[in-house]
């Protein structure tokens, strides 16, 4: 049974669409699929790791047509890397969400069919090589996720749902329409061969193409300006799927904003670099202030997600091997800590009126473990030292650094200093509030616990000895980073550049 | 061996000079109070009499340890002063009187000079009498404000001598004359530190009969009473030599030391039997004022003489 | 060394059964590290592309005796101090982990484990300080934003420098510093400055630290100000000595003037402070922060007494300050409240407690005797002697706060254990012995580093030729200064303990039979003699004509201004977070905006 | 006048309706307050786009790109076939564009149930 990345796509669409009927023959059938899925997957991911560690990156083209047209899966270390991250966490949000909606068993079936599908979106949209696949796959990760948003019946999920679909469609609209120019220009939609003939568009074009590029990627990785849907869309969103917003579908944002900056325009000397810098600073300035006057927690978790997401894109403007190596420890980083902090938070703030953080006082002392995992993702995402937050900090402060931007340190520092506040003033009123009396405990699932244990025993394991993972992050960086290796793979299926032009003109 | 016996003769010739000086300075004092008050007044040996009559007593009353720990404070700190300042200059005929001073130096002495009244204010504490609390609280924040001038005036000397030990002062003062005239501006500021230093009339908000019954020593009786007031005689003439020694180049004979004593005695005295006195802050507000001022030129002239 | 390594990493999983536990945790560490100091091999830890050293040189030693000493002692006051309190757990988890810190900072021997154990410090002190829960006053966040101020300033210092010379050891940066371009050396080294001055309370950055040690519990704060504080003076001391001194002379002046001069304020005016305070933790806070205050201005001077003095004086100075504070910390046990005005008379009732304390007091106000005047007298000495005149002002402005001293000290002595008897506080008995012993000890060692300070000079001797002094000389008891003055403290020592048992003994022994002990109710009044339930203590406002005199200095204090920074901040964040109007066609307005202007100015910015 | 041949004019029109109707559409999303409009703008702005793809891949007189045999024969005589991809991208654009068209109908629905209004601006409970 050859395993191959095209495995990643068609096993959860299958299992996806098999699910309807598998819950009509067994009802709790329908939770047990995915997780079989999910650790398939994994075990794929393995597998397929290695093999990329060894003989480099691995090709797969879909439906026998060759580069220019066919869709080629394109798995090099860095795709790798993140399609690894994103089965592991909705693995585990799998685990978390185990006993979700017990209750009745309808919107369950609808709740997995969803998250299965996130996952496969976000999976599909970093493994593809080809710009137009990339914009489906896009588009599959958004509308599951409207859906998952709006998916609790009281609380108000329709507004953010829609707000969410609202700018999330105009995305797609102006993504879509970069396709056009860039197709209408290059005349081809594999991204390899769009990189090759992209220096031979004309600059006004090319510069147009990118902003709309720019624009339309950046609704999805929550830049500054275009990030207004993503706290309303967090904190509303049922918890297991705020945890996934987290870890899936900003990753996946992200990594759409790189691939294009990194390889269809190339980052030297093109402007983009300050670019990123300068908007990943606003967003990571705006996020936090904004995050130190939310009084609900849910809302400040979604705020310094996005505000760490502009870290992320600050690391990869700054461009230089040690950045970028940052940038992706960061990403690994920000998954798990953020999804402890979500996981751990809904639980704490289950019932109370409108998750506010005032009603949280006491609280250490009657769920002790859910609030050590909550302060322990505190620690570790403010970037004290024992914890995974800190080395990810400190190698994207060593390239900046290196590139002599004292005044980007400062910011990022003083930022930090913000973080900490808001951070630790929940976790101070955690433990050392009075507790109100009567607020009424939601016992954490066994699922959730493990779930919620993994990812605390990952940031410390991390913490500790990071050398685990820098492995795997360092080829990851060299592999996104020199853009013409990644052409000479995906191209090399297809070593003659096929006549296109004799059948147009 | 014979040194140490050497040693010891003179500290206790020393002391019994302290005690016969300081005694007489304090009936002296008394007497010339009370002719500007025009009465009569006690006979100068006056104290000599209480002190000895409060050593005859028989019952004494203490409330505790720290009664005892007091006094003994106290005339450890004036006796130590007495023995690491060179009382006559070994020229004299008296050798024996310079002890242990090439051993402590004058910042050391400033220090024992507060560790006194300090050591005094902990046994003083132990007796609980309400008065005796409210003098030491004005008492310590009045040796606050005198210290400060007292140190401005010593450090711009030192600077000007470039040394810190008496001896070395006495030597240099041997060459060049003395400190009283080289540096003027100290010496100012010295006179009015030591008002506040002596405890008379305008600085004795902390022994104020009238407000205070006496203020710390209220409390104690008999034998304590004794010993606090021979620690504060030999105290006066120790820190009177000191300041002999520290600006008039100290005395080669005993008639000399008690004029230049004397002498240096009757600027506080006589400037407090004529004056007011102060309340505590207006006190403390006073001696940082003009004491400073001139401390503080004393300094400016002493570094770039 | 590796065993003391192991010893505190061991403690790491154990703290979390009981206090009794650490304290063995701590004392075996306390045990091997004195045993094994002989062996100075480095451990390194290695991560991707740096390794991390861990090795122990002369310097460190001085520092790491302390830590080891002191923290053993006050373990064993912490079993019989928290018996009764609840999460004792919490508590000894991070009590141990922030002795731990101390340790690794003390070993580390390059910047980024410099920096990892100093975070684990602070945030493993900060959960203590929130430990009692009273959270008014935001004493919690005030002390985390500092200490994060201080961190981070430290970590861009260590960026920075790891981009000019491309390593993290301390050594590197000692012999690269003159190599580096004016602005850079500045650069570096105030961020350095900022990082360890927040943690020895500086002035300007000392705002968290007098709630801070008050706040936490007592055992805690005799660490935190004795020894936690002395970490920001272990930074100071590497980078006056070995890298400021290598500086272009343009620098050396302004750092050891500035620095200098903000020691003296802030010795100045945290001693005025310390005078006016009415609860004795807050009173020995603001002390422990003047004194902190001598030690900035001795290391900033820079001569080579003045920094013998700053070292020994910071030893001392965790020496009485863990006796005070653990002192006040067995009133409050026994008696219930450290507040002066209410207590009183506890000599009798505990004898033990109130002698370590006046040893304590004795060195800390710096009387001849005991040690604290060693470290004053080279103070001193070496601002008379030094060269450049501001010094010589400043000798004033610390002695005044010296003299200050003994105000506040005395109140202490007086407001605990001295004045009236009251009935109220007739229950109260004598420390528990693991409370009484370590305090005993430590004022033990006071007296004898009186006698011979040379037993300490030795090693800060050594450590300070490690740091880049050369033939730094020292003699067993007398201290000299460049001027040949010296003072011999076998003299002194011997005088002043003679003279004061010769005095005792006669007072006590002279007509022993008819002195007769009377309880403080039955004092000289002038007539009418006060009922028992009358109190007759004078402690309220103790030194209000002193408060008084110095009412125009104490107008503002620097936490006003902080508070009204706060403030300015948060109305503005305020006024940010409008930008999320909620309404979602605003939202997409500001998406085509973001377009349109991209679109026009996108040729110059991606050409 | 005649030297304008009819595919510049063509090519010209289809462009200018493109823009156009990106524009039309862009203006309902942005001004309308009634969330239904503010849909229909959001499926006018694809219309334009899809239409816009399609004209790309247009080539005067080309004939419709299937390989069947008259098509194959054809080619062989010179003409050319029309670019397919555009029109296969376009295909699932619209397959998109329809199924979120329908969650957002969803949404309108269950909004104006909750809030009983459909205006954009009064549904602002989620804000700062």
């Amino acid at each position: 049974m050859v395993v191959s990345p095209v495995h990643f796509i068609a096993v959860p669409l299958l299992a996806a669409f098999l699910m309807p009927i598998l819950a009509k023959v067994n009802k709790n059938l329908l939770r047990i699929v995915p997780g079989i899925v999910l650790t398939y997957l994994g075990y794929v991911s393995v597998v397929l790791m290695n093999r990329v560690a060894t003989e480099g990156t691995i090709i797969e083209v879909l439906a026998g047509w060759s580069a220019p047209w066919g869709i080629n899966l394109v798995y090099t270390p860095f795709t790798g890397f993140l399609a690894t991250l994103m089965i592991a966490m909705s693995f585990l949000i799998w685990l978390y969400s185990f006993k979700f909606k017990k209750v009745d068993d309808e919107p369950a079936l609808k709740y997995f069919i969803l998250q299965l599908m996130l996952t496969t979106g976000s999976v599909g949209l970093v493994l593809t090589g080809d710009i137009f696949n990339f914009f489906v796959f896009m588009e599959i990760i958004a509308l599951s996720s409207y859906a998952l948003t709006a998916f609790y019946r009281d609380r108000n999920g329709a507004e953010a749902a829609f707000k969410y679909l609202l700018i999330g469609a105009f995305a797609s609209t102006l993504f879509l329409l970069a396709i056009v120019l860039l197709y209408s220009q290059v005349g081809t939609l594999n991204m390899a061969e769009i990189s090759v003939r992209m220096h031979d568009v004309p600059t006004s074009m090319k510069v147009s193409i990118l902003v709309l590029f720019l624009v339309g990627i950046g609704i999805e990785a929550e830049m500054f300006p275009l990030n207004g849907w993503a706290p309303d869309a967090y904190s509303q969103a049922p918890s297991p799927v705020g945890v996934a917003f987290a870890a899936l579908v900003v990753k996946a944002g992200v990594y759409g904003l790189v691939r294009i900056t990194y390889t269809l325009f190339g980052i030297e000397g093109s402007g983009i670099g300050p670019f990123l810098i300068i908007m990943g600073g606003i967003t990571l300035v705006m996020a936090e202030i904004t995050a130190l006057k939310q009084t609900s927690l849910k809302r400040m978790l979604a705020y310094s997600s996005i505000g760490q997401m502009g870290f992320v894109l600050i690391a990869f403007g700054i461009g230089t091997h040690e950045a970028v190596f940052g940038a992706i420890f960061l990403m690994f980083n920000h998954a798990i800590i953020k999804g402890l902090l979500f996981m751990s938070g809904s639980y704490l703030v289950y019932n109370t009126p409108n998750k506010e953080i005032k009603y949280l006082s006491g609280y250490g002392m009657k769920m002790p473990v859910i609030s050590l995992f909550f302060s322990l993702g505190a620690l570790a995402i403010v970037g004290l030292p024992p914890f995974a937050g800190f080395w990810s900090k400190l190698y994207i402060l060593l390239a900046a650094a290196d590139g002599a931007l004292y005044g980007l340190i400062a910011l990022i520092l003083v930022v930090s200093i913000i973080e900490i506040v808001y951070y630790f003033r929940v976790v101070g009123r955690l433990y050392f509030g009075k507790p109100a009396e009567g607020s009424i405990m939601r016992k954490p699932t066994v699922g959730g616990m493990i779930a919620m244990s993994i990812l605390a025993i990952a940031i410390l394991v991390v913490g500790f000895y990071p050398d685990i993972i820098t492995g795997y992050i360092d080829a990851a960086a060299s592999s996104i980073l020199n853009t013409d290796e990644y052409i000479k793979n995906a191209l090399g299926a297809v070593n003659e550049l096929t006549p296109v032009e004799n059948i147009i003109q | 061996m014979e040194d140490i016996l050497k040693l010891l003769g003179g500290a206790a010739a020393t002391m019994l000079l302290a005690f016969v000086v300081g005694a007489t300075y304090g009936g002296l004092v008394r007497k010339i109070i009370a002719r500007t008050q025009n009465r009569v007044g006690p006979p100068w040996y006056q104290n000599f009499v209480d002190i000895s009559k409060l050593y005859m007593k028989d019952t004494a009353v203490h409330h505790g340890v720290m009664q005892h720990i007091g006094p003994a404070f106290a005339i450890t700190a004036s006796v130590t002063v007495l023995m690491f300042v060179p009382v006559l200059r070994e020229g004299g005929w008296f050798p024996w009187f310079e002890n242990l001073n090439f051993k402590g130096d004058i910042i050391f002495l400033i220090y024992m000079m507060v560790f006194g009244s300090l050591g005094m204010a902990l046994g003083i504490g132990q007796t609980g009498n309400p008065n005796a609390s409210i003098g030491v609280s004005r008492g310590l924040s009045m040796m606050v404000g005198y210290e400060i001038p007292f140190v401005l005036s010593l450090v711009s000397v030192m600077v000007q001598t470039h040394t810190t030990s008496i001896t070395g002062l006495m030597e240099w003062q041997t060459q060049n004359g003395w400190l009283m005239f080289e540096a003027p501006f100290a010496f100012i500021t010295m006179l009015l530190a030591i008002l506040g230093m002596f405890h008379y009339a305008p600085f004795d908000i902390a022994h104020a009969p009238s407000e205070i019954a006496s203020g710390p020593p209220s409390e104690f009786g008999g034998k304590y009473l004794a010993m606090m007031m021979t620690s504060g005689s030999i105290f006066a003439f120790a820190k009177l030599v000191f300041l002999v020694d520290v600006f008039m180049n100290g005395a080669s004979n005993l008639v000399m030391l008690v004029v230049k004593t004397l002498l240096l005695y009757m600027v506080p005295v006589l400037y407090g039997a004529v004056s007011p006195r102060y309340r505590t802050e207006q006190a403390i507000r006073y001696l940082w004022g003009w004491p400073v001022f001139f401390g503080i030129i004393a300094l400016i002239y002493s570094i770039y003489i | 060394m590796g065993g003391a390594i192991l010893a505190y990493l061991a403690k790491r999983i154990t703290p979390m059964l009981s206090s009794i536990v650490s304290f063995l945790a701590i004392s075996s560490a306390a045990v091997v590290f004195f045993t094994m100091t002989s062996s100075t091999d480095v451990v390194t830890v290695s991560v991707r592309n740096f390794t991390l050293q861990f090795g122990l040189n002369a310097y460190s030693w001085v520092f790491a005796a302390m830590v080891m000493g002191i923290s053993a002692l006050v373990s064993l006051y912490n079993i019989a101090y928290m018996s009764g309190k609840d999460r004792l757990g919490y508590f000894n988890l991070n009590f141990t982990l922030a002795i731990m810190s101390m340790m690794g900072i003390v070993f580390a021997n390059d910047w980024i484990s410099f920096f990892i154990f100093w975070e684990i410090m602070t945030w493993s002190s900060f959960l203590i300080v929130v430990y009692n829960g009273i959270d008014e006053g935001k004493i919690g966040t005030k002390y985390m934003i500092f200490s994060a101020v201080g961190g981070y300033a430290m970590l861009m210092a260590i960026v920075i420098t790891n981009s000019q010379i491309d390593s993290f050891l301390i050594a590197d940066l000692i012999n690269a510093y003159p190599t580096f371009g004016h602005g850079m050396q500045a650069m570096i080294g105030i961020l350095f400055l900022i990082g360890f001055s927040v943690k020895a309370a500086v002035m300007p950055l000392h705002v968290w630290a007098p709630r801070a040690y008050s706040d936490s519990p007592m055992s805690f704060t005799a660490i935190f100000s004795g020894l936690l504080s002395k970490m920001g003076i272990f930074g100071m001391a590497i980078m006056f000595i070995s890298v400021f001194s290598k500086a272009s002379i343009g620098d050396t002046f302004i750092y050891s003037q500035v620095i200098a001069w903000l020691g003296g304020v802030t010795a100045v005016m945290a001693t005025f402070y310390a005078v006016i305070q009415k609860d004795a933790k807050r009173l020995l806070a603001y002390s422990s922060i003047a004194q902190l205050g001598y030690i900035v201005t001795g290391l900033a001077i820079g001569t080579k007494l003045s920094v013998m003095s700053a070292l020994f004086l910071a030893v001392i100075h965790a020496l009485y300050k863990g006796i005070l504070f653990m002192a006040v910390g067995a009133v409050e046990r026994q008696a219930g409240s450290t507040n002066l005005e209410q207590l009183g008379a506890l000599i009798r009732k505990m004898p033990w407690t109130f002698f370590s304390a006046l040893i304590a007091a004795i060195a800390l106000a710096g009387i001849p005797p005991l040690g604290g005047f060693v470290g004053k007298w080279m103070l001193y000495e070496s601002m008379i002697t030094s060269t450049n005149p501001s010094h010589l002002f400043l000798v004033i402005l610390i002695f005044l706060s010296s003299t200050a001293a003994f105000l506040y000290v005395y109140r202490l002595l007086f407001g605990l254990f001295l004045g009236q008897e009251e009935p109220e506080w007739d229950h109260v008995k004598e420390a528990p012995a693991p409370m009484v012993i370590p305090m005993v000890l430590m004022a033990l060692t006071l007296i004898l580093l009186g006698y011979a300070p040379g037993l300490l000079f030795e090693p800060i001797a050594n450590g300070m030729e490690f740091l880049g002094f050369e033939n730094v000389g020292w003699q067993m008891s007398s201290l000299s200064n460049i001027w040949g003055d010296t003072v011999d403290m076998q003299y002194v020592w011997g005088s002043v303990v003679t003279l004061f048992v010769l005095g005792a003994i006669f007072i006590t022994i002279k007509n022993r039979k008819s002195t007769r002990y009377v309880t403080t109710k039955d004092i000289h009044t002038s007539g009418e003699i006060p009922e028992a339930h009358e109190n007759l203590t004078y402690a309220v406002d103790f030194y209000k004509p002193f408060e008084r005199a110095i009412e125009p200095v104490m107008r503002k204090t620097m936490d006003f201004y902080y508070n009204h920074f706060g403030n300015g901040l948060e109305s503005l964040f305020g006024f940010v977070r409008k930008i999320y109007t909620g309404n979602g066609q605003t939202y997409a307005m500001y998406v085509v905006i973001f377009l349109v202007i991209l679109l026009l100015i996108g040729e110059q910015i991606f050409k | 006048m005649e030297n304008i041949d009819f595919n510049q004019i063509l090519s010209i029109a289809i462009y200018g309706s493109a823009v156009g109707l990106i524009l039309i559409g862009l203006y309902a999303v942005l001004m309308k307050k009634h969330l239904t409009k503010i849909i229909i703008g959001l499926s006018i702005i694809d219309a334009g786009i899809h239409l816009l793809f399609i004209a790309i891949g247009y080539i005067s007189n080309g004939t419709s790109p299937i390989f069947s045999e008259k098509g194959i024969s054809l080619v062989s005589e010179g003409t050319k076939m029309v670019d397919p991809v555009p029109q296969a991208l376009v295909l699932t654009a619209i397959v998109i564009g329809f199924g979120v068209t329908a969650v957002a109908l969803s949404l309108v629905i269950r909004l104006y149930r909750h809030h009983q209004t459909a205006r954009i601006d009064q549904i602002k409970t989620l804000k700062w």
